[in-house]
């Protein structure tokens, strides 16, 4: 009891020191990661992201795998493969981490969490002192970037606490108190690594970025994620805010209906391809906070943007095209047609992620210029009419394409045959085979070749459209410091974080 | 002209403006300055000037020519949703007053299903039933708002009830469906005439909310409750682009206001000076 | 010393349309002046001019009122609203319709006394039952209780009448006072005013009784289509009515034939 | 029995409670009366004794609480508004409170239009029957411009019994209706109203307090005392010969 | 009297039945599932297996009367089961966030009353004069802004410019009933009851036109009633049967959260809860918010209803009426 009491004692000393309130609008119900268990839904995100708990291994700015719980990994056979966990780490209840501990979590992840079972693919693991063994039922070359993946935070399962949802986890900070709308950290005096200096941090759940943004201005927080982009020019002044972003693999991307008489025209869907102005888009409309894309993956992958070719903006290529295909304005409207037939496109997105209706708005008016006509509905009730294969031509939508780091992940949901985001039934057999390829190959380099060769594929097709990838954003009074965000977005708060008196 | 000679130079003025307001809307696509479609992004939200009397939005649009433009779709669309809403409301609410008994338990109970029933579980029936578009945003909006007239009008009804001219109108064989409109509803038409043009701002912004379930106007068309809503984040970097369609709907707000209350003034006859 | 009340040249008018023409007459202390006269002939009009109750559309576009010697036009509205009820005050053709809807006539007496400041309300409650019980009405108490609308058209009247009398003011304008009540209540309020006039109060009656300005009048006002035509003591009239309405008027008057 | 002497109204054993908080008002206590083809029959009596509430049931406004109150053979307060109409045709009424049966917004016209048309008559002949019976009434047509709260109450008054008559009705109820007109134009009224039922077999309920006038028109009174009828007979015995004392009490306060 | 508050009373149930099971069905056959959009909120594709174990999981793939019927059970056992998307008891999620919307709407409504009966009947005094006018054209201005905006606009003159109020209105570093205040609770409430006034105030002002024209007014001027209390106890009073309508209908959208304040103001109350379980499908807790309206919207009704009858003696309730008929 003594110890305790002398323990509260210090950390309000240092709260006094120095506090930081965060508003985010990553966090909350509505995202389905409030909460810090790793094990529910995505609430690993929150756990990893607020210095509460760590992953065996941690994305680098080019998204591969780093050491971090775990200090190196080998493949003993196609599935067999052999981690070495860091010594010297404990869990905030205490307990030491060792293989054991890990294993017991892992077990739990894929017994409960709905996502780890099939991404990891474990069959079994064994534990020996800090020697922790994964066999995997098939060939797994991503295993150690699903293990980067927050839900693969290691915690203490023996310590959880159910009723106020409290994990045991190994990063700089604990949460003193969690709820859906407010995590209260504090330093953990135990970490394996440099200590956090900030007493207290309060992660607060914003849903409006609008009300983030007047937070910010008058100093009820000190940091920001998700600001929404007009918000950032109220906060050029480097002397009292300091913004730092980085490009992100969410991507803004059309697909097609293969389905759809109109799109079957090569020359149309082409067309499309070169009538979207994603400078514009980018640079106008996200206020220059996003990167034009080529394909589904930014810059920073090995096997990103400018390892593969698209149409850029081109609208007079895009006029002779459909004019060599027979698309002429016959009756002096504007829009083209063939055989009694309007070149007219029908858009389906949604408004949840802002910047979809502004892509739809600014490529409407950019396709019209080259004679065709866009129809767009934006809607929250997109995943149903998407269903119905004869309501839409092109599907808008945003999505992570690498969230591991890896280009399978893209692939499999959303290109291939069986793929449950392919809505519009696209497939290119010679696709499928790299796949196959692809799910087998355990060699970097040539994943990544295989990964070029297949976006290749697709955008060749002119089946997919990538308009541009999200830049995140952090913006914070200026001074704090150490807040960054990373390209994989996983990790914000960590113990570089401080907090400048 | 002798139509003319009894009403007052008010509600002369106002309704003149009211008509001038709709034929503005109606003509719109003629008299816009800019095409109100046209994007430049390098033109992209610049301060309100000679050349863009409102400004541009962030897709360099002129916002006069689309505040313009959209007057069309907010006002008809706001007006035929109110006419209709009103309408179906007040007579259920004096059907309600009037009958009593049975039929005003049946009337108002079902008024209060509709009223405790979310909107938005509505709205997105009708849109899953019906798909979008501005009639379905508009029947979606009707069936949910007519209670509130309807418990309204009741009120008022039920303190007319007992007065003697109804007995009188009675006595006169007036059916129960004259009673309600000749006899009790110009006695009650003033506060509910009050009701409806107020409703016409909220209407808008109702309008407007439901453009997300793909109810309503869908780009590029321009309508002032969606300029508003799309704008709101950048109302502290570009004021003008929500003030824009702000002060058209103010505008339009305050001329079917001033219009109604003349139109109040005329109706009672205890209130016309000759 | 001047009369109680006294009109001098009193023209009123309609949206413009004159409807009453130089009205003169006075009432002095102790007085009963009826006004007799052609149904429209604009008797309520010229009364309810006393008080400044007239309609929105009607102004009264010459000659002046005068109360105790004071110019009522001059008076402000609050100085106005001090008279009213206590020193003058108005018995409506419509008593109901003076009544609001929807509120007991108790409460609304209590609020007439609040109003004039009164310190004994209950002493003047008992009062006003002591009143309704004289003019004849059988339970006071439940009429006090009730809501304008659940009386009938003589007790509406009669409350009327005890709304004008309870603070005994100086003057009493009744618009048809009788008009809703059968003989014998009429009588007890014949008899009533008779003793408001003994203790030196005016009365300004309008009425189609001739039976009832017989009795109580001192002098009478035959008005037809906004002009006086015959202003004397009630007596003369009569007696000897001078205009060829007057004379009408008094032929007219229904006479019960018993055999 | 002739068709002549056929019962129009037959009010038997009605009685009507009104509910006052705890306290019952019993408006009405086993009312009995009858009143015949071209007959003209008046209600006098103390102020508050049910008059007004007996004809609001004959006419099929109130309910009575038991007992029945027929109106050519039909309780009208049982009807819808289509069922009643044809008996509205022959039955009208003139209120006691004139001004508050004209509908405020609409003006007397307005008023007079609808009731004749619900009421069957020749459309095209309205207007000119309007005038028609608003001079009957001795009120100018030009009154029928006028909202109600622009003329005055013996106008009002005029007006409704105008359009009361403008059906041409078999039976009028009148309660109070000549309460507001000065003797002169009263007289020009009972005279017409005695024209209406030598002429036009019109019968009259006349509820009246002014036992003078009620003896020139009716021929037989009830006289009526805290919801009872206290003595019915033939007007010139009740006014030489009254036997209850209430009765006697009236007429002998008649100044 | 007592047996009519009781009749009213046992109609709701078969009214929160109805009502339940129609948002049941409309929802359910709007499509989407709570799965399928909490999954792609975050952008990240799932396969169609783990799709479907977690919708077997929360058994969605139940025929749809079974779930309905299942939800039913529950419900009249206590339960109301807990949400598809948190986990968590609903009963415990709603009630949680149901102090704040109160707090919500009676601070508003009460600041609605204080602005806008004075200025209302103000207004109607002045008819046609200029302060009718000022007033008429500031209640325009309330009339025409939509409820953000005139949030954004407080927040940015009363929290960022002035300072003197927060912009937050629940206390960060506090969560549940600790993190409501007065203080925090003004700019939201004001937000409200600006649009709200200046209806109220129009309303008021065409009431009260519409009673000083009435006859009863003369007689209480020759009674010698004051002014004020001619306005407070007469007009006012027979006004009040279309207030209280008013606030009724108000008092219950209220009750139903304002999902845009409460998301501008991070003030946690069931509004935003609603919305977002509508948009999530997130059927455990739309049962609960229908339930809860429909209570609300039920009771509060029945009190307008009875407080008409005290209101106003002509107005009869049906009860009478059937007593009658009896
Ligand atoms: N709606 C009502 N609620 C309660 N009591 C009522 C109602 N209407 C009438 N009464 C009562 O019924 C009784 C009879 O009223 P009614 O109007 O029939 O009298 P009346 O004979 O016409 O009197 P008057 O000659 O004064 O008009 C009165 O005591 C009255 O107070
Ligand atoms: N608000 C008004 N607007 C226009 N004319 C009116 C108005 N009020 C009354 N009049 C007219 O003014 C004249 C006088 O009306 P007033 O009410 O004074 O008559 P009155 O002598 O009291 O008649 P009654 O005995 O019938 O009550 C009538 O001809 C009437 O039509
Ligand atoms: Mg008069
Ligand atoms: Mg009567």
């Amino acid at each position: 009891a003594l110890l305790l009491s002398t323990g509260c004692a210090q950390q309000e000393g240092q709260s006094s020191q120095n506090s930081f309130v965060y508003g985010t609008t990553g966090y909350g119900v509505d995202m389905s990661d409030a909460g810090l268990n790793p094990h529910k839904d995505y609430s690993g995100w929150s756990c990893v992201r607020y210095g509460v708990g760590e992953t065996l291994f941690k994305f680098n700015e080019q998204m591969q795998p780093e050491p971090w719980l775990a200090t190196e990994f080998k493949y003993l056979d196609d599935k067999t493969c052999q981690i070495t966990l860091r010594d010297g780490v404990k869990f905030s209840s205490g307990r030491a981490l060792d293989a054991q501990a890990v294993k017991d979590c892992l077990e739990q992840l894929i017994a409960i969490h709905d996502r780890a079972p099939h991404d990891l693919n474990i069959e079994s693991i064994d534990a020996d002192k800090n020697i922790l063994t994964i066999h995997t039922k098939e060939p797994n070359p991503s295993l150690i970037n699903y293990l980067c993946d927050p839900y693969g935070a290691i915690v203490d399962v023996s310590a959880y606490d159910k009723a106020d949802d409290q994990v045991a986890g190994t990063g700089p900070y604990i949460a003193k108190s969690v709820s859906d709308t407010e995590i209260s950290l504090e330093p953990n005096p135990d970490y394996w690594g440099e200590k956090a200096k900030v007493g207290n941090v309060i992660v607060s759940s914003f849903t409006d970025g609008d009300a983030l943004t007047a937070a910010l201005q008058t100093g009820e927080i000190q940091g920001t994620y998700g600001l929404p982009y007009a918000s950032y020019a109220l906060f050029n002044d480097t002397n009292k805010y300091a913004t730092n972003s980085t490009n992100t693999s969410r991507v803004f991307f059309g697909q097609v209906n293969c389905n759809s008489e109109i799109i079957k025209d090569d020359a149309v869907r082409t067309a499309l391809a070169l009538g979207i102005d994603k400078e514009g888009f980018v640079n106008t409309l996200l206020n220059g906070h996003g990167a034009v894309a080529t394909g589904p993956f930014p810059e920073n992958f090995d096997f990103g943007k400018n390892k593969v070719k698209a149409e850029s903006y081109d609208p007079e290529k895009a006029k002779k095209i459909l004019e060599d295909a027979g698309w002429v304005d016959s009756d002096g409207d504007g829009i083209r047609d063939k055989d009694g037939k309007k070149l007219v496109i029908r858009w389906l997105t949604y408004p949840g992620r802002m910047e979809l209706p502004l892509l739809a708005e600014s490529a409407q008016y950019s396709l019209k210029q080259i004679g065709i006509e866009v129809e767009v509905n934006s809607t929250s009730n997109h995943s149903e009419i998407r269903k119905d294969k004869g309501a839409w031509d092109v599907y808008v939508s945003a999505i992570v394409a690498a969230p591991t780091g890896d280009p399978q992940y893209f692939f499999t949901t959303s290109c291939l045959k069986d793929s449950a985001k392919n809505f519009g039934d696209y497939s290119n057999p010679e696709l499928e085979k790299l796949a196959k390829q692809l799910s087998t190959e355990f060699d970097p380099q040539k994943r990544s070749e295989l990964a070029i060769k297949m976006q290749q594929i697709i955008l060749d097709d002119h089946a997919y459209f990538f308009a541009s990838h999200l830049n995140m954003g952090i913006v914070t009074d200026s001074h704090v410091s150490g807040l960054n965000p990373h390209p994989s977005d996983y990790y914000e708060i960590s113990s570089d974080l401080t907090v400048k008196e | 002209m002798s139509v003319l000679k009894n009403t007052s130079p008010k509600l002369i003025v106002f309704s003149a403006a009211v008509i001038i307001l709709l034929i503005v809307a109606a003509l719109a696509p003629l008299i816009v300055p800019h095409d109100p479609y046209a994007q430049d992004l390098s033109q992209a939200l610049l301060n309100p000037n000679s050349a863009h009397l409102l400004g541009t939005d962030r897709f360099g649009r002129d916002i006069f020519a689309r505040v313009l433009m959209g007057a069309q779709t907010s006002i008809y669309s706001t007006l035929v949703l109110v006419f209709f809403t009103s309408v179906i409301g007040i007579f259920v609410g004096v059907a309600a007053a009037w009958f009593g008994g049975i039929i005003d338990s049946l009337l108002m109970r079902t008024s209060d299903v509709f009223l405790a029933f979310p909107a938005l579980i509505f709205a997105i029936a009708v849109a899953a039933v019906l798909g979008g578009g501005i009639q379905n945003a508009i029947l979606a909006l009707v069936a949910i708002s007519w209670p509130k007239y309807a418990r309204i009008a009741r009120s008022l009804s039920l303190e007319q009830k007992g007065e003697l001219y109804i007995s009188a109108a009675k006595v006169g064989g007036a059916s129960d469906f004259q009673i309600i409109f000749i006899e009790i509803l110009p006695n009650i038409i003033g506060p509910l005439l009050v009701t409806s043009v107020l409703d016409i701002g909220t209407m808008m912004m109702e309008l407007a909310a439901l453009s997300f379930l793909g109810l309503g106007a869908q780009p590029p068309i321009a309508e002032w409750g969606s300029m508003m809503s799309d704008n709101r984040n950048l109302l502290q970097i570009a004021p003008w682009t929500v003030f824009g369609p702000g002060l058209a709907i103010f505008i339009c707000i305050a001329i079917f206001n001033l219009f109604g209350d003349s139109l109040r003034d005329r109706i009672d006859p205890k209130r016309r000076k000759k | 010393m001047s009369s109680l009340l006294e009109y001098s040249e009193v023209s009123i008018a309609y949206s413009g349309k004159k409807t009453v023409h130089e009205v003169s007459f006075s009432i002095d202390a102790g007085e009963c002046l009826c006004i007799v006269g052609e149904s429209g002939s604009g008797k309520t009009t010229l009364i309810k001019a006393a008080m400044a109750l007239l309609a929105d559309n009607a102004s009264m576009c010459h000659g002046s009122i005068y109360f105790k010697g004071q110019d009522m036009a001059s008076l402000s509205p609050s100085e106005l609203r001090k008279l009213s009820g206590s020193e003058i005050s108005m018995i409506f053709q419509d008593s109901l319709g003076a009544l609001t809807p929807t509120r007991t006539i108790r409460n609304q007496l209590l609020e007439m006394f609040k109003a004039h400041g009164l310190t004994h309300i209950d002493h003047a409650y008992a009062q006003a039952l002591n009143l309704l019980e004289q003019l004849r009405i059988a339970h006071p108490h439940r009429v006090l209780e009730s809501y304008p609308f659940e009386l009938s058209g003589g007790m509406g009247q009669r409350v009327g009448i005890m709304f004008a009398c309870i603070l005994s003011p100086s003057l009493i304008i009744g618009d048809e006072p009788t008009s809703a009540l059968d003989v014998l209540s009429q009588k007890e309020v014949l008899k009533f005013f008779s003793e408001h006039k003994s203790k030196q109060s005016g009365l300004l009656l309008v009425t189609h009784n001739i039976a009832l300005a017989k009795y109580i009048a001192d002098s009478v006002v035959v008005l037809k289509d906004g002009r006086v035509q015959e202003y004397a003591s009630s007596i003369e009239i009569f007696t000897h009515p001078k205009s060829e309405y007057t004379k009408s008027l008094l032929a007219a008057s229904p006479k019960l034939r018993r055999e | 029995m002739t068709p002549d002497t056929k019962t129009l109204i037959r009010v038997s054993d009605l009685s009507k409670v009104y509910k006052k908080d705890k306290e019952l008002v019993h408006a009405l206590k086993k009312v009995s009366l009858e009143l015949k083809a071209q007959e003209s029959t008046a209600l006098v009596g103390e102020s508050g004794s049910g008059k007004s509430t007996l004809a609001k049931i004959i006419l099929g406004l109130e309910r009575p609480s038991s007992g029945a109150a027929y109106c050519f053979e039909e309780e009208l307060y049982k009807l819808s508004a289509p069922q009643a109409r044809p008996v509205y045709k022959k039955v009208q009424a003139v209120f006691q409170n004139p001004v508050k049966s004209f509908n405020p917004r609409h003006t007397i016209a307005y008023s007079f239009k609808k009731h004749m048309q619900n009421l069957g008559y020749e459309r095209d002949k309205i207007t000119e029957r309007s005038k028609e019976v608003m001079e009957l009434c001795q009120l100018d047509p030009s009154f029928l411009k006028r909202y109600p709260h622009e003329v005055s109450i013996g106008q009002c008054q005029r007006a409704a019994i105008a359009r009361a008559l403008s059906t041409r009705p078999e039976i009028l109820i009148c309660d109070e209706a000549t309460s507001a007109l000065n003797v002169s134009v009263q007289a020009q009224i009972v005279k017409l109203l005695k024209e209406l039922k030598q002429d036009c077999r019109l019968s009259l309920l006349f509820i009246s307090h002014d036992i003078a006038l009620v003896s020139e028109i009716a021929e037989s009174i009830h006289v009526m005392h805290e919801g009872c009828i206290a003595e019915s007979a033939k007007t010139q015995d009740i006014i030489s010969h009254p036997q209850d004392d209430y009765t006697k009490a009236l007429i002998s306060a008649v100044l | 009297m007592f047996n009519y508050i009781f009749r009213r009373l046992l109609q709701i149930i078969p009214i929160v039945l109805g009502i339940t099971f129609l948002s049941f069905t409309i929802m359910y056959f709007a499509g989407g599932n709570a799965v399928e959009i909490l999954l792609e909120n975050q952008g990240l594709a799932v396969s169609q297996e783990v799709l479907n174990q977690k919708i077997h999981e929360l058994g969605l793939d139940r025929p749809f009367l079974v779930q309905y019927f299942d939800w039913l059970i529950g419900f009249f056992s206590g339960d109301l089961g807990r949400s598809y998307v948190s986990g968590n008891d609903v009963f415990a999620v709603f009630t949680s966030k149901l102090p704040a919307t109160i707090i919500l709407t009676l601070i508003s409504l009460l600041l609605t009353l204080v602005i806008s009966i004075p200025l209302g009947i103000y207004s109607a005094l002045k008819h046609n004069k200029l302060a009718d006018y000022i007033i008429r054209a500031a209640t325009f201005i309330g009339n025409s802004l939509p409820n953000f905006f005139v949030a954004l606009l407080l927040i940015f003159i009363f929290a960022i410019s002035l300072g003197w109020l927060p912009a937050i209105s629940s206390k960060i570093g506090s969560s549940g009933l600790s993190s409501l205040s007065l203080k925090g609770a003004l700019l939201p409430s004001f937000t409200l009851a600006i649009a709200m006034s200046s209806k109220y105030i129009r309303q008021i002002r065409a009431l009260i036109l519409d009673e000083l024209s009435k006859d009863y007014i003369s007689g209480a001027k020759a009674r010698g009633i004051p002014k004020a209390s001619i306005l407070i106890k007469d007009v006012l009073k027979n006004s009040w049967l279309m207030i209280i309508t008013l606030l009724a209908l108000s008092a219950g959208d209220l009750l139903g959260g304002t999902a845009i304040i409460e998301t501008i103001f991070q003030w946690d109350g069931v509004g935003k809860l609603a919305v977002d379980a509508i948009e999530m499908r997130d059927y455990p807790i739309i049962q609960m918010y229908v339930v809860w309206m429909a209570f609300i919207y039920l009771f509060i009704n029945l009190i307008t209803d009875l407080s008409y009858v005290f209101i106003d003696p002509r107005v009869k309730l049906n009860m009478d009426r059937d007593d009658e008929r009896a």
